[in-house]
C-alpha cells in the first residue's frame, strides 16, 4: 500500500436538494484504491445521498464527478456497475421471488454458448462467491424470501463482490447482522482492500468503524466536516463531529433493585414452529428485558407470538396475573393487556409510509379520540403536537408524507404512535437498526424513562452493547429456548456470546 | 414527484391536478359537443341546462356505482361483481316488489358485499378474481330465478321514486347521489373506519400491526361498494321502470375509469372523493356526445381510450418507482 | 430442503392446477360415452386460444401489472389475419407473420404507453383494449373474410390430417395422431418462452414484478423487461388471433367475446398459480388454469340425465353451477391462508 | 362422405317450414330410427329471451307428439366464445347425437363442425344467429324483412317525411346490420324524404333509454321512431322527456306491448314485430322431420309476428299481469308449436292469477 493511494473516485462540489431539504452541500469526496473509507454522521447526514449519487441512483443538482480521472455523468445503476462502481445499499436490492443464485447474478450471468443463462455455471459460482464470503449454509437454490434478514445481507454481500467492483460501497450492509457474521465481512472486506479495490463503508457502529477503517470522513447536515487517518481522533471527538455537540453517557443509569418487580409479563412455555421450544419469560413493572442470542433463535418469533401475529401457539401468557388469549394485535392492544410492538421493519410493517406524519402517530390510537364514530380532530391535534415535542421528532410539516423523514424519526413516529396507547407492555425489536448515536441515546433514555414509569420493556436486539447498557436482565435464547439468564454484573460480553453459542451444553455434550 | 399524491392526503384544500384536469377535459367535451350541434343544429344545446340536468340525471347511477368502487380501489382491491350485483339488487326488489322488496335489494347487497368481503379479507383470495367468480355466481342465480318463473320486473314505488322522478326540476336521482356522496365523504374524512381504509391501502401490514382489525375494515369496504351497487342499480330500474338482466353490464368498466381518472390510484392508498365525481361526469359527458353525435361504434372506442390516456399521461401521477 | 421437496414447495400453485385438472378432466373423460383422441383434439381446439390469451395475461402478471387489452388484441390480430390470410398459401404464411407482429407491436405499444406514461398496466390496458377493439371494427365492420377451407381444417386437426390435406404424407402411425395444438403450443413454449425466461430480459421480468425498486437498484433495466414483457404478451395474444383466425376462417370484432377472454385470461393465470402480486408462476401454470376453465364447462356436456348430480347440467342452473364450481377452485388457494402461521406473510 | 342430398323442392309442411325464397335448396337425409338425442348449444345466457328460449325448448320436447321422438335433450350455455360453442358442438357430435340446434355467437367460422356433422350425418340446426353458409339447415325470422317492414308501416302513419330516430341494437351484429338495411332500403327510397338521427341503444333496454334521453334532449321532437330493441325503454325515455307520442316501430317485448295498448289513444301508435324464442322449438322440430328422412328447406323462413296497436289484445298476443320484459310471441299454429309465452314464462300461480 503506497503512502497515497490514487483516487479512484473524486466528486467536486455536489449539491443537492429535495424540495426545500439541502441533502448535500458542495460535497468534495474522494475515495481512493486500497483503502477503506468509513463515512460517518447522524440520520439525514446525507451519507446514502452521497452514494446514490456515485452509483448513478440520484443525479445531483450541481458538481461533477470522475472515476479514475476521467469525468463521468451516470444515469441508472447500471452506467455505474459499468465502471466498476457497485454499491449495496441501505435498502437491499435483492428480489425476494428469485433464487440466491439469480439474485447474485442478476444483470451479468454465466451465459451458453446461445446466449442463453448457463444455470448450472451459474449456481457452481454462486456457491464459490457465498463460500468466499463465509456463507457456505446458503443454498443458491434458495428464494431471498425464505432467508431471514441477516443472511439476505449477507448475500447482498456476495452479490457485490461477484461484480468485481473497482469501488464496493456498503450503506449500513451489517445493520443486521451478528457479531459472527460481522467478523466474516471484516475479514472480505480486508482481503478487498488488499486486492487493491477502494471501499466506502457507512455504519452507525463505531466498533465496526474502528476495526475496519482506513480514513473516516464525517458528514453533518449535509456537508463533509472532516476528513481524517484513523486514530486521529479519539471515538468521543468523532461523535461529538457528528452531532455537533458534547456527548456523554450513552446508556442511562439502571436502578438498583432489592426484590424482585411484581411481574406484568409472564409467558410460560411457549411453542411454535419453528422457532419457539418452550420459552418461558417474566417481566416485572418497570424492568427492561434483553433478548440476545445469535440471529435466528426464535427472538423475533416470541415478540410475534406474544404480540399476537403467530397462528397455533402453544402454552399460556399472563398479563398481570390472568391468563390471557391473545389473537391478534387488536387483541394485544385491548386495555387489559396493553401491549405495543415496535416491529423489525419500520418502512413495511410500522408505518404508512405516504400518509401524513400526524396520522400515523394516531394510526394506533384512533379509538381514544373518536366520539361516536366520528374522530375528535381537536383531540387528535393535541396528541400529535404533544407526542412530536415529547419524542422531539423533528418534523416540518405535520401534514408531509412520514417517508419525508429521515430513518430515526420515522422510527420516532414508530414509536410515538404506539405510546399513544398507553401500554403495559413494550416490545422492540431491533428498534436501534440503522439509527445515528444520537437518536439512540434518546431511545435508550425513553425506554428507561418508560420503565421507571412503570411499563415492562422486551428489547430484542441484535447489539450486544445494547443488552449490556440498557437492561436489567437479559434472556439468550438458543434454537428456540431461553438458555441462560443474566442478571446485574453477569451481563457481559463474554457470557452473552458463549449462551449465544450454547457453550456450556456444547462443552457438557 | 409525489406532489399530487400526498396533497391528496392533506387534510386542507388544495388544488389537486387531476381535478383541474378533469374539469379541463370536461370543458373541451362540452366544445367539442356544442361545436357540432351549432353546425347541425344551430343550437348549443350541450350547454342547455335541461341537457346538463338530464346528464345529472342518468349520470347518478355511474356515480353511485363509481363511488362504491372507490372504497374497494381505495384499498387497492376491485370488484368485479358490481354489474350483476347492480341487476340482481334490483331484479331482487322488483321480483318481491313493494317495502319488503326494496329491503330484500339492499338485503341482497350486503349479503354480496359480506360474501366479498369474506373471500377477499378472509380467504384473501385476490378481489379481482373473487368478484369475477361470484359476479358469475349472481348471474346464475338470476338466470335459476328466471328460470322458475318469470319474475315481476316493474319497478317498485320507492325505486321509481328514486330513478326517475324529480322535485322542482331537480332529479332524485341526483339528491340520492349527493347524499350517498355525503356519506361516503363523512366515512373517509371523518371516521376511523375512512382513515384505516387508507391504511391499509397504503400499508396492510402496517395497519394490521397498529391493531387495526384489517379484515372488518376490508368486509365494510365491499359492503360499502355492494351497497352502493344495489342502490344504483334499483334507482336505475326506477328510471327504466323496471329490472332486467344484464342491466349492469354497462356500468364496470365505466365505474372503473371514473375512478381512476379522479386521481384515485388503482394500487390503493391515495384519492380524493371529488375527483371521482369528476372522473363520472367526465364519461358521462363522453359517451353522451359521442352518441348524439352518431360516431360509429369503431372510432368512439378510440376516442374513449384516447381521452383515457391523455389524461393519465397529462398527470403522469403514478407513484414513482425510482427516481 | 431437498431438490424434490423445494421444487413442490416453489410449484404449489402449478401442482395444484394440474391436480384440479385431473380430476376435473378426468371425470369428464370417464362420463364421455365416446371419449378418445378425437375428443382430445376438440377439447384441445376448444382451449388453444384461451391457453394463448392466459399465457399473454401471464406476461403482465408477472412484472405486477394486469393487461385488459388481450381479448381485444386477439380480436384485432384475429380480424387482422383474416384479411390477410384469405387467400393462397402465400399470403396465409404473410398473415400469420403479420398478425404475429401485428400483436407483438400492440404489446410493444401498451408497454410504452406503461414505462413511459407511467400509467397502471391496468388502466393503460383498459384505454389501448378500448383502441385496439376500435381498430378490429374498422378492420371487420361485420364478421367475414373466408381463409382457405383446407388450411383451416388442416392445421386445427391431427398430423395425419395435415398430410393427407395436401398430400404430403399417409399415415404417421401413433405420431399421426398428435394434434396440432398440442404442436403449436409446444412450439410456442419451446421456441419462444423458454428462451425468453433463460435471458437477463426474461429473469428481469420476474425481478420487476418481485420487487421494482430493488430490480432497478441492482442495475437492470426495468424499463426494457417491462416493455418486454407487454411484448411477448401481445405476441402471445397475436397467437390466439391467429389461432382463432385458422379454427374459425374468418374474423369478428366481438366485444363481448373479447371482454370474456380478458375477464377468464385472469382466471386462468390465478388458477395456474402466478401470483397476482407478480414475480413467480409462468405461463406454464396458466395453461392448466386455462385447461381447468375449459374443463368445467365441458362437464356440463356429460353429466347423464338420470344421475343424482343430473340437476347440475340443468341449463338454466348452469351458470350458477358454473360460478360455484369457479369460487371453489380460486379459494383452493385459501386452504394456504389457513394453515399460515405467521399472518405478516399475508400482507406480501 | 355422408351428408344430406340436395334435392327439389317442395319440403315437408310447407306451411310450417317455408322456404326462404324460391331459390333455397332443399336437403334430404338418410331417415334414422327414433327416438332422438337433441342438444341445443346456447350462447350467452344472461337475458330473458334466451332463458324463454330454453324454456321453451324443454317444454317441446314434452309435448305429447314430440316426446316419443326425442331420447335426451341437453342444453349448455357457452357464453359469447364461439370457440367454445363450435368445441360443445363437436363434444355432441362426438357423443353420437343426432341433432344440435345452435344459435351462432358467430356467423361465420363454423366449416368445421359443418364438415363433421355431415361426416357424422348429424343435423345441425343454426336458428336466430345464423351463419353465412348455405351448406347448413337454418332457421330463422327474416330479419332485413323486418327493417322493410317497420320502414312501409312508419311512412303510412309519418308520411313521406320527416324526422326520425332510430335506434340500432348490438354493433357488429349481423341482426342489427340486416334490420338496419331492410329500415333503411325504403325510407331513403326515392319519394322518401327523411332525416334520421342514429343512435345505438344495443337491443338493452337500459341502453336504449339513455341514448333515446340524449337524443330528445339534442334533437328536439321527432316524427317517428324505429327502435329495434329494449323499446319499452325507448317509449320510457319519450315519456319522461315529456315527448309527444308519435309513430314507432319496435320489439315484441311485453313491456312494449303494455304501453302501445295503454298509450294508443294518446297517439303511441305502435308496431310490435317479434323475434320469437319459440323458433328453438321450430327448429328442434325441423332437425326431428329431417331425421325421419323429410326434404327440408335449407333456410326456413318462419313468418314474422307482428301486432300493431289495432291488433294489439291482451290475454292474446300481451298479458298486461305479467312483467314487462319476457317476448310475447311464442306459437306458431301451423308448426303445431302452441306453448304461449304465459305458459312458458309464468309457471308460478302467483303470476297468473
Ligand atoms: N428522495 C428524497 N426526497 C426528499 N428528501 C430526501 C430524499 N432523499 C433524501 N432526502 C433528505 O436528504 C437528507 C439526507 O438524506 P440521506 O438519506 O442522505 O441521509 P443519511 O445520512 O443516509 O441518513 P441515514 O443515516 O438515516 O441513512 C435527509 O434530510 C432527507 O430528508
Ligand atoms: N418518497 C419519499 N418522499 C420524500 N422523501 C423521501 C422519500 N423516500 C425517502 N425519502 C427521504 O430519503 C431519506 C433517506 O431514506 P432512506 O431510504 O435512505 O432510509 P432511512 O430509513 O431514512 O435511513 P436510516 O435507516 O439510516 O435512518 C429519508 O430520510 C427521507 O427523508
Ligand atoms: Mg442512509
Ligand atoms: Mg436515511
Amino acid at each position: 500500500m503506497s503512502l497515497t493511494p490514487a483516487p479512484l473516485l473524486e466528486m467536486r462540489g455536489i449539491s443537492k436538494s429535495y424540495g426545500g431539504v439541502k441533502a448535500l452541500t458542495d460535497v468534495d469526496f474522494v475515495a481512493r484504491r486500497g483503502e477503506i473509507h468509513a463515512v460517518l454522521g447522524e440520520n439525514g447526514a446525507g451519507k446514502s445521498t452521497l452514494i446514490k449519487i456515485a452509483a448513478g441512483v440520484v443525479t445531483p443538482d450541481t458538481g461533477t464527478l470522475a472515476v479514475d480521472g476521467a469525468p463521468r455523468a451516470f444515469a441508472s445503476p447500471q452506467e455505474a456497475t459499468g465502471a466498476g462502481i457497485v454499491c449495496m445499499f441501505q435498502e437491499l436490492s435483492l428480489l425476494p421471488d428469485l433464487s440466491v443464485a439469480d439474485n447474485i447474478f442478476i444483470t451479468s450471468p454465466p451465459r451458453t454458448r446461445l446466449g442463453l443463462i448457463d444455470r448450472r455455471a451459474q449456481r457452481r459460482r454462486a456457491e464459490e462467491l457465498l463460500a468466499r464470503v463465509g456463507c457456505e449454509d446458503i443454498d443458491p437454490a434458495t428464494r431471498i424470501r425464505d432467508l431471514p434478514l441477516s443472511r439476505r445481507q449477507m448475500v447482498e454481500i456476495a452479490k457485490a463482490v461477484g461484480r468485481d467492483p473497482a469501488l464496493l460501497i456498503l450503506d449500513e450492509a451489517t445493520s443486521a447482522l451478528t457479531a459472527a457474521d460481522v467478523e466474516k465481512v471484516y475479514t472480505i472486506l480486508h482481503k478487498l482492500r488488499a486486492d487493491g479495490l477502494a471501499l466506502l463503508y457507512i455504519s452507525h457502529r463505531m466498533h465496526e468503524i474502528e476495526a475496519l477503517a482506513d480514513t473516516l470522513s464525517v458528514f453533518r447536515n449535509g456537508r463533509r466536516v472532516d476528513t481524517f487517518a484513523k486514530g486521529a481522533h479519539s471515538d468521543d471527538a468523532i461523535v461529538q463531529m457528528m452531532i455537533g455537540r458534547e456527548f456523554a453517557n450513552v446508556y442511562p443509569a439502571k436502578p438498583k433493585r432489592a426484590a424482585p418487580p411484581p411481574p406484568v409479563l409472564q409467558a410460560d412455555r411457549l411453542t411454535f414452529s419453528p422457532g419457539l421450544n418452550g420459552v418461558s419469560l417474566t417481566v416485572g413493572k418497570g424492568e427492561i428485558v434483553g433478548i440476545g442470542g445469535l440471529d435466528g433463535q426464535g427472538q423475533r418469533e416470541l415478540l410475534l407470538a406474544l404480540f399476537g401475529v403467530l397462528a397455533g401457539v402453544g402454552g399460556t401468557v399472563k398479563i398481570d396475573g390472568t391468563a390471557r388469549r391473545i389473537g391478534s394485535p387488536a387483541d394485544a392492544k385491548r386495555p387489559e393487556i396493553g401491549m405495543a410492538l415496535i416491529p423489525e421493519d419500520r418502512k413495511t410493517e410500522g408505518l404508512m409510509l405516504p400518509m401524513s406524519v400526524a396520522e400515523n402517530i394516531t394510526a394506533a390510537s384512533l379509538g381514544a379520540v373518536t366520539k361516536g364514530v366520528v374522530i375528535d380532530r381537536a383531540g387528535e391535534a393535541d396528541n400529535v403536537g404533544r407526542m412530536v415535542k415529547e419524542m422531539q421528532i423533528k418534523v416540518g410539516d405535520l401534514a408531509a408524507p412520514v417517508a419525508t423523514l429521515s430513518g430515526g424519526n420515522q422510527q420516532k413516529v414508530v414509536i410515538a404512535k404506539w405510546l399513544l396507547t398507553k401500554p403495559k407492555i413494550i416490545l422492540l425489536n431491533d428498534p436501534t437498526r440503522g439509527i445515528d448515536v444520537g437518536t439512540k441515546e434518546e431511545i435508550y433514555a425513553l425506554l428507561r424513562r418508560l420503565a421507571d414509569e412503570g411499563a415492562a420493556v422486551v428489547l430484542y436486539t441484535t447489539d450486544y452493547a445494547e443488552l449490556i447498557g440498557c437492561c436489567d436482565r437479559v434472556l439468550v435464547m438458543y434454537e428456540g429456548r431461553v438458555t441462560a439468564e443474566l442478571t446485574g454484573e453477569a451481563i457481559t460480553e463474554t457470557n452473552i456470546v458463549s449462551a449465544a453459542l450454547n457453550l456450556a451444553a456444547e462443552t457438557a455434550a | 414527484m409525489t406532489s399530487s399524491a400526498t396533497a391528496a392526503r392533506k387534510p386542507r384544500f388544495t388544488v389537486d391536478l387531476p381535478i383541474v384536469i378533469g374539469v379541463v377535459f370536461i370543458a373541451l367535451i362540452l366544445a367539442v359537443g356544442t361545436l357540432y350541434t351549432l353546425k347541425t343544429q344551430g343550437t348549443a344545446t350541450f350547454l342547455s341546462p335541461n341537457y346538463l340536468v338530464l346528464q345529472l340525471h342518468s349520470g347518478a347511477f355511474l356515480g353511485i356505482t363509481a363511488a362504491g368502487m372507490m372504497m374497494v380501489i381505495l384499498l387497492g382491491h376491485i370488484d368485479l361483481s358490481v354489474p350483476w350485483t347492480m341487476t340482481s339488487g334490483a331484479m331482487i326488489a322488483t321480483a318481491i316488489g313493494g317495502t319488503t322488496g326494496d329491503l330484500a335489494g339492499l338485503g341482497l347487497g350486503l349479503a354480496v358485499g359480506l360474501v366479498n368481503g369474506f373471500g377477499v379479507a378472509f380467504l384473501r383470495v385476490p378481489s379481482m378474481i373473487f368478484t369475477l367468480g361470484m359476479n358469475t355466481v349472481l348471474l346464475g342465480l338470476m338466470v335459476m330465478l328466471t328460470g322458475g318463473h318469470a319474475p315481476q320486473s316493474a319497478a317498485t314505488d320507492m325505486m321509481t321514486f328514486l330513478g326517475a322522478e324529480r322535485t322542482l326540476g331537480v332529479p332524485h336521482s341526483v339528491v340520492l347521489w349527493v347524499l350517498v356522496s355525503a356519506a361516503l365523504v363523512f366515512v373517509l374524512t371523518r371516521t376511523a373506519l375512512g382513515r384505516y381504509m387508507y391504511a391499509i391501502g397504503n400499508q396492510e401490514a402496517a395497519a394490521y400491526l397498529s391493531g387495526v382489525k384489517t379484515r372488518l375494515v376490508i368486509m365494510a369496504a365491499f359492503l360499502m361498494c355492494s351497497l352502493c351497487a344495489v342502490i344504483a342499480g334499483m334507482s336505475l330500474a326506477g328510471y327504466s321502470a323496471r329490472a332486467f338482466q344484464a342491466m349492469g353490464d354497462q356500468y364496470l368498466l365505466p365505474s372503473i375509469a371514473a375512478v381512476v381518472l379522479g386521481g384515485t390510484t388503482i394500487l390503493g392508498g391515495q384519492g380524493r372523493y371529488s375527483g371521482t365525481v369528476i372522473g363520472v361526469i367526465l364519461i358521462v359527458l363522453l359517451q353522451s356526445v359521442l352518441n348524439v353525435m352518431q360516431m360509429e361504434e369503431a372510432y368512439r372506442q378510440i376516442i374513449y381510450g384516447v381521452v383515457i390516456i391523455a389524461m393519465l399521461l397529462i398527470y403522469g401521477r403514478q407513484r414513482t418507482a425510482h427516481r | 430442503m431437498s431438490a424434490a421437496a423445494r421444487f413442490v414447495r416453489y410449484n404449489a400453485g402449478l401442482i395444484l392446477a394440474i391436480a384440479l385438472f385431473a380430476v376435473i378432466y378426468g371425470t369428464y373423460a370417464v362420463l364421455h360415452p365416446n371419449w378418445g383422441l378425437n375428443v382430445v383434439l376438440q377439447n384441445a381446439n376448444e382451449s388453444l386460444a384461451l391457453i394463448f390469451v392466459g399465457m399473454a395475461q401471464t406476461m403482465a402478471v408477472l412484472v405486477g401489472g394486469l393487461d385488459l387489452s388481450v381479448g381485444p388484441l386477439m380480436t384485432l390480430t384475429n380480424c387482422f389475419g383474416s384479411i390477410v390470410m384469405a387467400g393462397s398459401g402465400g399470403s396465409v404464411l404473410a398473415g400469420v407473420v403479420g398478425a404475429l407482429a401485428l400483436g407483438a407491436a400492440a404489446g410493444f405499444m401498451n408497454g410504452c404507453v406503461i414505462v413511459y406514461g407511467r400509467i397502471q398496466p391496468i388502466i393503460a390496458t383498459l384505454a389501448t383494449g378500448a383502441i385496439y377493439l376500435g381498430c378490429a371494427l374498422i378492420l371487420r365492420p361485420t364478421p367475414g373474410g373466408a381463409v382457405n377451407g383446407d388450411i383451416a381444417w388442416a392445421f386445427t386437426n391431427d398430423l395425419n390430417e395435415l398430410g393427407l390435406t395436401f398430400g404430403w404424407w399417409e399415415d404417421l402411425g401413433p405420431i399421426g395422431l398428435l394434434p396440432m395444438q398440442a404442436l403449436f403450443l409446444a412450439a410456442v413454449i419451446g421456441l419462444v418462452w423458454f428462451p425468453f425466461r433463460a435471458t437477463v430480459l426474461g429473469r428481469g421480468c420476474y425481478a420487476v414484478g418481485s420487487n421494482e425498486q430493488a430490480a432497478y437498484m441492482s442495475g437492470l433495466n426495468v424499463n426494457r423487461s417491462k416493455i418486454a414483457a407487454f411484448t411477448l404478451g401481445g405476441f402471445f395474444a397475436g397467437c390466439a388471433g391467429v389461432y382463432l383466425t385458422l379454427q374459425m376462417g374468418s374474423g369478428n370484432a366481438d366485444a363481448p367475446q373479447a371482454a370474456e377472454y380478458t375477464l377468464r385470461s385472469i382466471a386462468a393465470v390465478v388458477i395456474g398459480g402466478t401470483s397476482l402480486f407478480g414475480g413467480t408462476g409462468g405461463v406454464v401454470g396458466t395453461i392448466f388454469g386455462a385447461l381447468v376453465l375449459r374443463s368445467i364447462t365441458f362437464i356440463f356436456r356429460v353429466i347423464p340425465a338420470g344421475a343424482a348430480l343430473s340437476f347440475v347440467a340443468d341449463p338454466l342452473l348452469q351458470p350458477l353451477f358454473e360460478g360455484l364450481i369457479l369460487l371453489l377452485a380460486v379459494s383452493l388457494g385459501a386452504a394456504r391462508v389457513l394453515r399460515v402461521k405467521n399472518r405478516l406473510s399475508l400482507f406480501t | 362422405q355422408a351428408a344430406p342430398k340436395t334435392v327439389d323442392g317442395p319440403g315437408y309442411m310447407p306451411e310450417c317450414f317455408a322456404a326462404w325464397d324460391d331459390d333455397t335448396a332443399h336437403f334430404q337425409w338418410a331417415a334414422k330410427d327414433g327416438p332422438y338425442k337433441v342438444a341445443v348449444v346456447n350462447g350467452f345466457v344472461g337475458n330473458i329471451w334466451r332463458i324463454q328460449m330454453i324454456k321453451t325448448a324443454k317444454a317441446f320436447v314434452e309435448q305429447e307428439e314430440i316426446a316419443p321422438l326425442v331420447e335426451e335433450l341437453k342444453v349448455v350455455s357457452v357464453g359469447t366464445d364461439a370457440a367454445a360453442q363450435m368445441g360443445a358442438i363437436e363434444d355432441f357430435i362426438n357423443q353420437g347425437y343426432d341433432a344440435i340446434i345452435t344459435i351462432a355467437n358467430s356467423p361465420t367460422g363454423f366449416e368445421r363442425v359443418i364438415r363433421l356433422a355431415n361426416r357424422n350425418d348429424v343435423v345441425l340446426v343454426p336458428f336466430d344467429g345464423l351463419l353465412d353458409s348455405k351448406d347448413v339447415m337454418q332457421v330463422n325470422e327474416d330479419q332485413y324483412a323486418m327493417g322493410v317492414m317497420s320502414a312501409n308501416w312508419l311512412i303510412e302513419h309519418v308520411g313521406n317525411s320527416g324526422k326520425i330516430l332510430e335506434v340500432r341494437g348490438v354493433p357488429g351484429n349481423t341482426v342489427d346490420r340486416d334490420r338496419h338495411e331492410g329500415f333503411r332500403s325504403v325510407m331513403e327510397a326515392d319519394g322518401n324524404d327523411f332525416e334520421i338521427v342514429e343512435v345505438v341503444g344495443n337491443w338493452a333496454p337500459g341502453d336504449s333509454q339513455r341514448v333515446t334521453a340524449d337524443a330528445i334532449a339534442v334533437h328536439g321532437q321527432f316524427d317517428g321512431v324505429f327502435s329495434q330493441g329494449g323499446t319499452n325503454g325507448t317509449v320510457q325515455a319519450m315519456m319522461a322527456a315529456g315527448h309527444p307520442f308519435v309513430p314507432i316501430a319496435g320489439e315484441a317485448e311485453n313491456g312494449f306491448r303494455k304501453q302501445i295498448a295503454e298509450h294508443a289513444d294518446e297517439g303511441l301508435k305502435g308496431l310490435s314485430y317479434g323475434q320469437s324464442p319459440g323458433l328453438v322449438a321450430i327448429s328442434i322440430k325441423a332437425a326431428l322431420e329431417a331425421l325421419q328422412g323429410n326434404v327440408m328447406p335449407q333456410l326456413i323462413s318462419v313468418p314474422i309476428p307482428a301486432v300493431d296497436f289495432e291488433t294489439v289484445k291482451d290475454g292474446e298476443n300481451f298479458w298486461s299481469n305479467l312483467p314487462d320484459d319476457f317476448f310475447t310471441p311464442n306459437e306458431f299454429p301451423p308448426c303445431n308449436v302452441n306453448i304461449t309465452a304465459p305458459e312458458i314464462m309464468a309457471e308460478s300461480e302467483a303470476d297468473t292469477q
